[in-house]
């Protein structure tokens, strides 16, 4: 039978299965091959909380959805075209996101009485008309598996492994996608040549049987995006963050240290720093988050590019170490990859609901600043940015990600190290004229190592003379010292560039946005533009301290909308700072934004008179 | 690969021209007048220029108490940091920084109570650093709490009817968390705390001082009967290596083990010098043996507990570096192109 | 020769030497007597951030500044129209502020060339003329104490150390004081008979100098205050907040438990409670912060009237942990006294600027409730409050006092524990119905105790499903319990009675203040209302939830004022939600406010265009 | 004086009519198959009816970690809480209510990195609780970074050149910290799990159980030595009160102290049985010089290492407030009243 080829200009997949059936290789590997056939992508991996939950559990779903297009991609997808369910409780947890008619590959096999009963099947959904709105699609993918591995005589356990690369295979045949990205990276990964070789004629076979069985009388062709020319690769927010640092450090000529404390989803970082020594990279994987802030501190104080990674109740136990590090005005990074709080939250969801945190946990007046990443290939800029403040400006720096950002993978262009601008650093040096809290043209005070001779000089967290820094009590010095923590802010505001606004540049709203919704708001102000409305969007990248033109702009809209993956935070920022009467559109349900749920809220706004 | 050194080179002071004066700094003492503080500030003062170490290579970080003051009164570089939280900060000058002597001076309450893990960890990891505890059984600067190492029945502010909390005895946890070098001084006994910080500084990895000062506001005479002339001969034993352990006016007492390992004292004419209990600082056990002993059953030892050596925290992180540098030499640009794709 | 007596309304006074003087105890005792006298007053005490600091520097020097009158009192003064100055450094630290013309009584013996340098002057300000704008009265406290005690024959230390009561005399003989008070109280002070006598003597020729010595021409007579009649007693915030918690366990039936690590300005609370184990308190000194709040937490759970307390440092150390009580709903009532920060800061100085802290310093979304007390008498009922809405919402509160109110004592009249409402606790007992994250009419879950046959349940930091309390990664689940957290302190303000408004109810100003600004922004408001204005005066007892009808108060004046000893962040939140244009007025210098500040801020916004 | 006494009273479940059945709850155990922790919650679940105490009297808090998942397996009362912090938790519990029978279930991250602090305090308090730690020498829940109790060169997650931090040994610090109740038993040595259960259940005072576990999947086999049929009775000593430390398949192998009282391995038939050395579980310095026996050189001891009785900090507490009521009886208004006068 020749089957036909169609194409198609976007498409959204979720793969799915148990956590042990290796959905996210599934889902990486896809992403890989789509992007070298060049096609723009996003994509949302999406983790069971539990290491490994009991096979076949509600609770132990992956899933993984990737979003390919030859037109500009911003999300991973509101709703999938195609689900690939690997048993029946993938089949649970996502069929209520398939788009009506869409298309539904199930491994049959893997309905059995028992793992249909513990999904809370009282049927089979297969077999009891309850998918009748769907294109489905049965195949045996286990059963194919075993037997195309057969000869190899794998234990069973091994063999039945090998399931996600035929389902794979099924979905490269579905898409016209060349394997062979695929074929080299199970060759280098599996250094057993048995279960390499039974990987690869899984994958084979799952491809064969697209082609071959009745099941599909058709493939798609999904054609090449406008993609700029360059060099491009896959990254994910944590890469991006980890290669950012490693970047700043060779911009700066600074020393990295990284001293941190594991936590979901942040750990990451911790582990691709660890793993670059050979760049002259010091990490320290602390006792808590309180000493991991701590020894960062010291190493600043001792010339450091220093850093401390964490999630949300890390920065919590962080408050106090970074009140510190402000009143000694010591360059340091502090990274905190959101997660859904409060308390231990929801680990594996992610969440933006750090930001008030990041603003003012801390006692006293203790402003720091605080910078966002947009997307996973954002998060190597903003690491590279945080760094640049935080040494020229001599203070901390809250630099904000999060669970979506740092796990789901981009396409992203590699930049050229060498055009990067160099971050300037300079130690002070001289004896004469030395005084530890006197300030330069940007407020910030001499970076003096220790091992200088005649610059030996004491620092702490009590409140401390201007110029001199020793300690003080003086009310007026007090206010003076108090006053000049924020007027620091502010020189940062003084030196960036011009706000970038997409869309219209004035007209009948403004959406600001911060963090991980930048694709969201894109996809649905592009969406809602196309209907006739003037719609700018804003994501902002600082968020202490706020661009300076930033009132100005919003000034050129009717109305302000703020979406977020909170209960209005930023919203509350805006307000008060300047008393525009912007709108917030939260929602706080682990998940990212569906393009839907913005063009939803735009169009609510908009029409509210 | 990296193309700028940006860090600056010195020419740095000759330890030999350095005196005491050199490393007062110009701040008015802050204790109180009496307080024990100021002898130990004398001592190590006393000793930092004679260590052959250039007074800008020495950091002192402390954390929040009376005697995490310290710094501001050492005209060296230094990090006045918060409560309980110095050698978290010291470890980070110290793995960044091998080339410095760092020193951590801290409190009971500071590095029991709320620095107790770091104590611990910076202990078993043996960061190449020097921490000074002065133990004053009390808190000092919220003026007059009970502290982890008062005794049992301790009337303080917080304790009206007397502390029920069993005391933490540092020695012991330093052991317990394997520390390398552990030693006992006293704030009064200057001879002595010269010697032990001078063995402390020699000393490869986490060297642990225990100093007993006496708060003469809050907890006077806490250790009276270990300082007054009459009764200290009795009530102090200076362990030292390679020697048996006697006491007393004449050294006429001794300590020995019993069958049950138990130490007991014993009268040295009548017992016999030879069956006395031999110190030896490189021996766990007899660290351990020697750090039960308490007043007033016993007396109380100073001296070096326990002086292995382990490779330090900061000389393994720099080999390993030193290793990966030799080993695969990717850049950042390498790093960044990995798993690259061209679109044209 | 017969000696004037001048009738005052008002007078302050500012005793002021070294910290070894005895300034709080001549302070206090002068209080208790004016107190007894009828007078209305309020004071201030000002210590030095050392233990002891060497006896004659700028930085030992401590001080106590009473107001008091036969008027109502608002401040403890803004300018003293005495001051009592024991060497040259207490004269430098304290001069500036003495009123022009305001009467000087030093010690002139203190005034040695050796106290004269080590204060900084070049000559002795007593004989250079520099002090020709003031009544300067010359007085030779030490050497007269010295021949009062002289046949007592103690030695010369403790002989010296009587001269603040000799001091008092000659203030108690100026203001025409009763000494009974102080006899009384030296009498029972002091053990030792000797000591007792000599002070005894001191107080007595203090007086008797006054009255003979041609030093005084005049002395003062300040009437009764009218005051409301009733059993007063003088009363410092911190007792009073200890008062109040021991009565709520009283008024509640439940046992109190305090976990807390010691901190200035909050360890006082726990030195109280720790000596009232006869009413069956418990306290617990935890090794640090966290363990603190957590000990409260375990403690909680287990059916006690749970409290911890701390100053700004410690709040932050235990934001993770009021993450988890949140997360748990548990009753815990978190009290902050709070210092001057950032990081350590300026521990022995008061300042208010740990409310944003109070409120975001969490990771998540993650409210709690939050309370301040408005002056040393107000600790007790706002105590008591916050255990109510703990108690009856499950919830966290945390309770905002700082340094100033902590340390500084009012006359305050005693209520009667009878007549004060009980609060009505009720356990969960039923196994019947019983879900733990049930809901009451105010969204509170049943406070189920460990021992309940049939009520077994585990509860914890992780999202939990909607009344079960299971563990739940739900999306709408997690967006329900969010809203709900939210929605519980909505029902604290539905239940929260007319907010006070003192001054005019409507017209040109509100000024909103909260905390220990009551008292100057009370004073600076009658002062400016003479001259006509129409100002209204709101303090916000309630920061989370603010009252329902604030909105409505805010809208019947034409602008909003908010002074602040921090750089403005109430005025942030009533921004935020309003969008009114509330103006701060901020001020840090770890000092309260003065009247002629308020007063100052008041006119500038009145004449603002 | 206090008027209300609005605590319910209950009648209490009669522990002799509970099963094991009765400690299972309906939720799913969410740890990975194979996971040492199942068989750790089949042995508390056997002892828990067993200890003539009802059920609704327990109350197990944990931390954060896989192991802290536990209390959501138990019929019983329970807390799951922040990392590290259950021990300060459950202190408050068992200061409140010293009628229940409460029980922390920890990890060795939890309990050690950034729990330790709260450890030490907890068993130099001895709060009358129980301390199991799951020791499975890696951190699971965050999916495989080294823990505290990793070897050094363990190549981890954070660790790709192999950790260079120095393990911390959880029976000495605890016996650094002076704890009263101190054992060590597996997780798939049921029996022997069960026993020491039931002896620190029995304890009035802080036990602390040290369970090495098994965490198939980021640490597999960490523990093999100890538990394969092959090796385990030559590397695991049973160490029992009054008996001589023997081990062996036929335990022909004994430890006895040679003269500077380092433990050697003797053949016992050689050695003679008589100068084995004799283990004494209320003797502070037998349990330090059994507490240093490290695989592979020594064999591992399992049993209780230390079992003395001293007061517990919540009996101490209550006795302090049964003497408050005795002494002055003010009441609230009498506080409130105190300086008072009146205005009339
Ligand atoms: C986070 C935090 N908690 C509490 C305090 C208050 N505090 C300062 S020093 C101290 C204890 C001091 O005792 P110690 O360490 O023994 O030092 P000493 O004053 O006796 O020398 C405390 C509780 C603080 N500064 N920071
Ligand atoms: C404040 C905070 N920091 C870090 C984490 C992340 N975290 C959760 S469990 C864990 C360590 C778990 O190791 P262990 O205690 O040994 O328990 P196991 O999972 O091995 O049983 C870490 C680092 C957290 N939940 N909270
Ligand atoms: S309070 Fe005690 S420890 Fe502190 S300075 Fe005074 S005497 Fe020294
Ligand atoms: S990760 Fe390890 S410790 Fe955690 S449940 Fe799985 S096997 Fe057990
Ligand atoms: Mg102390
Ligand atoms: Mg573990």
């Amino acid at each position: 039978m020749q089957k036909v080829v169609e194409t198609v200009s976007t498409v959204a997949i979720r793969f799915a299965g148990d956590s042990g059936d290796g959905m996210q290789v599934t889902g990486s590997q896809f992403t890989d091959t789509t992007a070298l056939a060049g096609n723009d992508l996003a994509t949302f991996p999406d983790f069971p909380a539990e290491i490994r939950a009991p096979a076949g559990s509600l609770a132990g779903v992956s899933g993984f959805q990737i979003k390919f297009s030859s037109e500009a991609v911003f999300t991973p997808g509101d709703a999938p075209d195609v689900l690939v369910a690997m048993n029946p409780a993938a089949l649970k947890v996502n069929l209520k996101d398939l788009k009506p008619g869409g298309m539904l590959i199930a491994n049959s096999e893997a309905f059995t009485k028992k793992n249909i009963d513990y999904a809370g099947y009282a049927t089979n959904p297969l077999e009891d008309g309850s998918l009748t709105g769907f294109k489905v699609f049965k195949a045996d993918i286990t059963g194919m598996t075993l037997k195309a591995v057969e000869e190899l005589k794998l234990n069973n356990r091994h063999a039945v492994r090998c399931k996600n690369f035929f389902a794979l295979g099924i979905v490269y045949w579905l898409y016209g996608r060349e394997a062979s990205h695929t074929v080299e990276w199970i060759k280098s990964k599996f250094k057993d040549p048995q279960l390499c070789e039974a990987n690869l004629r899984a994958l084979k076979a799952g491809y064969h049987f697209g082609e071959t069985a009745e099941l599909f009388d058709r493939s798609y062709e999904v054609k090449q995006a406008k993609i700029a020319p360059g060099r491009y690769r896959n990254i994910s927010g944590n890469e991006a963050l980890s290669l950012g640092f490693l970047a700043a450090a060779e911009l700066s000529g600074l020393e990295l240290f990284l001293g941190s404390y594991p936590i979901t989803p942040a750990s990451d970082i911790l582990h691709e720093l660890a793993s670059h020594k050979q760049l002259g990279v010091r990490t320290f994987q602390a006792e808590d988050e309180i000493a991991a802030v701590c020894s960062a501190i010291g190493a600043a104080y001792s010339g450091a590019l220093a850093l401390t990674t964490t999630s949300g109740p890390g920065l919590a136990l962080k408050s106090e170490g970074i009140g510190l590090a402000l009143m000694l005005e010591l360059p340091l990074v502090i990274v905190d990859v959101q997660r859904a709080g409060p308390s231990t939250g929801m680990p594996t969801k992610t969440e933006q609901a750090d930001l008030l945190q990041a603003m003012y946990g801390r006692n006293g007046e203790a402003p720091v600043a605080v910078i966002a990443a947009k997307s996973p290939g954002d998060c190597f800029y903003t690491a590279i940015e945080a760094c640049r403040i935080a040494v020229t400006h001599m203070m901390p720096v809250i630099l904000l990600s999060d669970g979506f950002i740092a796990n789901s993978a981009e396409p992203w262009r590699i930049p050229e190290m060498a055009s990067l601008p160099k971050i300037p650093v300079k130690f002070w040096t001289e004896k004469e004229g030395f005084q530890p809290y006197a300030r330069d043209e940007n407020l910030a005070r001499p970076w003096a190592l220790p091992g200088s001779p005649g610059l030996e000089h004491r620092i702490g967290g009590i409140e401390k003379e201007h110029l001199t820094g020793n300690i003080s009590y003086d009310a007026a010095n007090h206010e003076l010292m108090s006053k000049l923590r924020y007027e620091r802010l502010q020189k940062i505001a003084d030196a960036l560039p011009p706000t970038e606004i997409e869309g219209d540049q004035a007209g009948d709203l403004l959406v600001i946005g911060w963090g991980d919704t930048y694709g969201p708001i894109q996809a649905g102000v592009e969406a809602v533009r196309k209907s006739g409305s003037k719609i700018g969007h804003v994501q902002l990248r600082w968020l202490n301290p706020f661009p300076n033109d930033l009132e100005a702009i919003m000034k050129r809209y009717k109305r302000v909308l703020v979406p977020e993956i909170n209960l209005g935070q930023l919203v509350k920022l805006l307000r008060a700072k300047y008393l525009v009467d912007a709108k917030s559109f939260p929602k706080i349900q682990g998940q990212p934004f569906k393009e839907s749920e913005i063009v939803f809220a735009i169009k609510q706004i908009l029409e509210a008179n | 690969m990296r193309a700028l050194n940006i860090y600056p080179q010195f020419q740095h002071t000759d330890p030999s021209t350095q005196t005491r004066k050199d490393f007062v700094t110009d701040q008015d003492v802050r204790w109180c007048p009496g307080c024990g503080d100021y002898s130990i500030l004398a001592q190590v003062q006393r000793v930092m220029p004679t260590l052959g170490i250039p007074r800008e290579n020495y950091v002192f970080v402390s954390g929040i108490g009376c005697s995490s003051r310290f710094p501001y009164y050492m005209e060296t570089f230094g990090i006045h940091s918060i409560h309980g939280r110095a050698p978290a900060v010291a470890t980070g000058v110290k793995a960044m920084r091998p080339d410095l002597s760092v020193w951590v001076v801290t409190g009971d309450g500071d590095a029991l109570s709320i620095g107790g893990n770091h104590f611990m960890h910076v202990l078993r990891r043996n960061v190449d650093l020097k921490l000074l505890m002065f133990n004053n059984q009390i808190y000092g600067l919220t003026k007059g709490q009970y502290s982890p190492t008062s005794p049992v029945g301790k009337k303080a502010k917080s304790t009206p009817m007397g502390s029920i909390d069993y005391p933490i005895d540092p020695i012991s946890v330093a052991l317990g968390a394997n520390g390398t070098f552990i030693a006992r001084s006293f704030d009064v006994h200057a001879s002595h705390l010269q010697n032990i910080l001078k063995r402390a500084a020699e000393h490869k990895g986490t060297a642990f001082v225990e100093i007993y000062q006496n708060c003469n506001i809050f907890n006077d005479g806490a250790f009276s009967l270990l300082t007054e002339k009459e009764t200290k001969s009795d009530h102090v034993i200076e362990i030292e290596h390679g020697k048996p352990l006697r006491f007393g006016k004449n050294l006429e007492k001794g300590i020995a083990l019993d069958a049950s390992l138990t130490p007991k004292v014993v009268d040295v004419a009548s017992y016999g010098e030879d069956k006395l209990f031999v110190y030896d600082e490189t021996s766990e056990i007899a660290a351990l043996i020697v750090s039960r002993l308490h007043a007033p059953e016993f007396p109380v030892p100073i001296g070096v507990f326990r002086a292995v050596s382990r490779p330090s925290y900061d000389a393994l992180l720099v080999d390993q570096i030193d290793r990966a540098k030799k080993g695969k030499r990717e850049t950042v640009q390498e790093l960044l192109d990995d798993g690259q794709w061209t679109v044209k």
